[in-house]
């Protein structure tokens, strides 16, 4: 059953040290800006991150690396113009870089979610990132074989949750959301807006509450989020 | 046979009717949670839920937020429940297609599936998708999937064939189903829990009806420890 | 880019004798039954028909199997109270049967879509469906191997398409169609509704455009369908 | 360096600037086609296409129809492409999370990507993803799902590198990105087709530009066919 809380402090209380945390956003798309800020302010360490990327110029993900909070990033793509404090700490040597191509990164974690042990993937096959790794192949192509990546919590940003932890996404902000809410033990949301039970049509619910364990709404007190957590 | 075989002092209980049965699998089901009723006396624990339980249904053909059996002018073709009988939806519902369904179970999401069962091995196999007759159209459907996808599984049967046999086994004669799958078997009887523990899975018995705990335990030629 | 028709005739007018052929529904809901009428009267035969049940009473499917044009079911239930036409078939030895799981069903044809060689799946293991396939154990948990269910044409049922082919679908209605519209080269969409482009929200498509190559709407001659059409 | 090359019955030709490279990789796309351009150059190509050929702009980030990039007030941020940039949707659009995006790419449903290029091999190896130089940071994006997740992959890159040397190679000195995906490459000096055949591909240049095709081939250590 999902649980509703009044602040990002609060929704991610429950990472502990060593944890396996899924991000969602594609840059800043669908990134849960505050609860990772949320998780800076937590002093949790020792974290994995999977994410697409590696953080962005003196905030969210890119602070938690600068403050020596993560062990291992699981990324398709750490390297950008403002990527600092990931190029610091990589290059340092302390920090672990596991790079996966972008749709092995989503289908290991649609994996992890949807009950898969692994699978055969022709995304990166002959290339470096496939070294070591079990090969096939079936009807004549190449195939790699790719494991599941679950994770401990996942922090995604959905635009609505009604009150049973139903979430609707907006434009390309909904990215690694869906997949991440499905691949982690415990999920956690921040939305633009709580709605009460009914309102969204069942018909366009993208992630059932069902992998939605914690939300919590961001905009400064509505009315509306009062009315829904008392639903 | 089973009151031939009770004890004076469980004279005044008696096996458990089916409804009874479905009503006390309803109320161990935790508060909030999601799951699915199997096809046939599964089915009946719907009936047995409360309001204040707040568990969701989930049929495995595309529904979270499952309601009640639709009649009259409810009936919606398309809107049914995995036995292919209509439904209604309930506020807060949400359909998805059959990959994300079966993910949904497979993923091991749901907290809890029931079903009805042929036979549960001490072990906690499963088989209630065949009689294994040679002669029979083979059908499989959601049984295998809802076998390995709730967090817990719960049998609900009779606990002995028309033989006198118990259907609880040391090993399935039936196709199996699944191995190690269940966690709980619902009977008229009694109540068992297959308990993971060091050295392979116990089989306990956490309640009888209509009989002795004594007495029952020993229809079984395998051991079956009473809860204390 | 996706065709308009105007008859479930010109729809399956593709089919060849010998194709696989994903026929859409779960039990009556969203089964394209004009379609398989049509399909039917096209006279194609030989067919490999990938469903979750094998025809009911004397209807769609059912008369395909009747009149022997169907060598081979792969299904997960055939076993029905009205199932006469596949049971008299299977008996006879005049019908081939692979029997799938639902859930590996489902799976085998979303592997198909999404370009999946081969997966681990629990379901099934240790069972008699899974005999002679591949097993392995995983972090502790057993899996079986299977392979993609790829369709020749899916014939399939949606609520509305928009005239770039995105459809949506109706309740329970909705199964096996997505997964099959990918998994087949070709796929044929009978609809209730044509509405013009821009008329679906974008965040409510279940199935983008690009997985439809032929929509014919059954509602007779409304002016929708020939806006829609011509726009 | 083209210049010095060209012969004189090519000299009212020049090469091709990037605007026309890009132009001529629009004119190429069949009308209808739903097509993913990759970040930097290939991104051009969107300039080109008319609305009467009717091409899907995919975004790996979870769309189909794409519109062009956004300035002023059309920029969202929760609306943006592959390279992160704001852009617009059009009618006809549709949203998907990014499984289900790589799912439309690896499964083979997108008629062309087009795609920049280190280096591209005869046998149509792709090498666009890292230089391999041991101290940079490696990062790979959406790059070798892009590499197989097209029926066509068409690549857009300048013929020759800055020592001289054809980035058309007989083998990648470079990391690949994928193996034998790329089917055309699209150059300021000529179009060249890696075309199938038994006993392995053959480079074929369908058309010079500002150098005469018998020069040009001439340029490689390895067979390239002439079309005709």
């Amino acid at each position: 059953m999902t649980e509703f809380v009044d602040t990002a402090a609060e929704a991610v209380a429950g990472v502990s040290d060593g944890a396996t945390v899924l991000l969602g956003g594609f840059g800043n798309a669908g990134q849960p800006m505050e609860l990772i800020d949320a998780l800076l302010d937590s002093g949790t360490s020792d974290l994995t991150v999977v994410s697409n990327n590696a953080g962005q110029g003196d905030r969210g993900l890119a602070l938690l690396i600068k403050e020596r909070r993560v062990r291992k990033v699981i990324c398709s793509f750490p390297r950008q113009s403002d990527s600092w404090h990931f190029d610091a700490a990589y290059r340092a040597g302390e920090l672990e870089l596991e790079l996966v191509p972008q749709g092995n990164l989503a289908e290991r974690l649609r994996a992890a979610g949807a009950g898969i042990g692994a699978f055969f993937t022709p995304t990166g096959y002959g290339t470096s990132l496939a070294e070591g790794k079990e090969t096939r192949e079936i009807e004549g192509r190449n195939y790699v074989l790719e494991h599941p990546i679950r994770g401990d919590v996942a922090l995604i940003k959905a635009l609505k949750a009604d009150d049973v932890g139903n979430l609707v996404y907006r434009k390309t902000a909904r990215n690694f959301g869906p997949v991440m809410a499905a691949a982690a033990s415990h999920t956690v949301v921040q939305v633009a807006e709580l709605v009460p039970s009914g309102s969204l049509d069942p018909e366009n619910v993208i992630t059932p509450g069902i992998y939605v364990d914690t939300v919590t709404a961001l905009t400064p007190g509505t009315s509306q989020t009062q009315e829904a957590k008392q639903a | 046979m089973s009151r031939q075989n009770s004890t004076a002092s469980q004279m005044d209980h008696q096996p458990l009717s089916r409804e009874d049965l479905a009503k006390l699998v309803a109320a161990d089901i935790a508060p909030g949670s999601y799951v699915n009723l199997g096809i046939g006396q599964p089915t009946k624990v719907s009936d047995h839920l409360t309001p204040e339980q707040r568990v969701t249904l989930h049929t495995e053909n595309g529904m979270l937020g499952m309601g009640r059996e639709a009649h009259g002018e409810d009936i919606d073709e398309e809107l049914i429940n995995a036995g292919k009988i209509p439904v209604t939806e309930l506020p807060g519902a949400s359909y998805f297609h059959h990959a994300d369904s079966f993910a949904m179970m497979r993923g091991g999401h749901l907290d809890v599936c029931v079903l009805g069962a042929f036979q549960v091995s001490t072990g906690g196999d499963l088989a209630n998708w065949s009689t294994g007759a040679p002669d029979a159209i083979p059908a499989v459907g959601g049984a295998m999937d809802l076998a390995i996808g709730a967090k817990e599984v719960f049998v609900m049967m009779s606990l002995f064939a028309k033989d006198g046999t118990p259907k609880i086994v040391a090993d399935c004669s039936y196709p199996v189903t699944g191995l190690g799958c269940v966690s709980r078997v619902y009977t008229d009887h009694g109540v068992f829990l297959i308990e993971a523990q060091d050295g392979g899975p116990r089989l306990v018995l956490r309640e009888a009806y209509g009989i002795a705990p004594e007495e029952l335990v020993k229809r079984f030629d395998f051991p079956v420890v009473i809860a204390g």
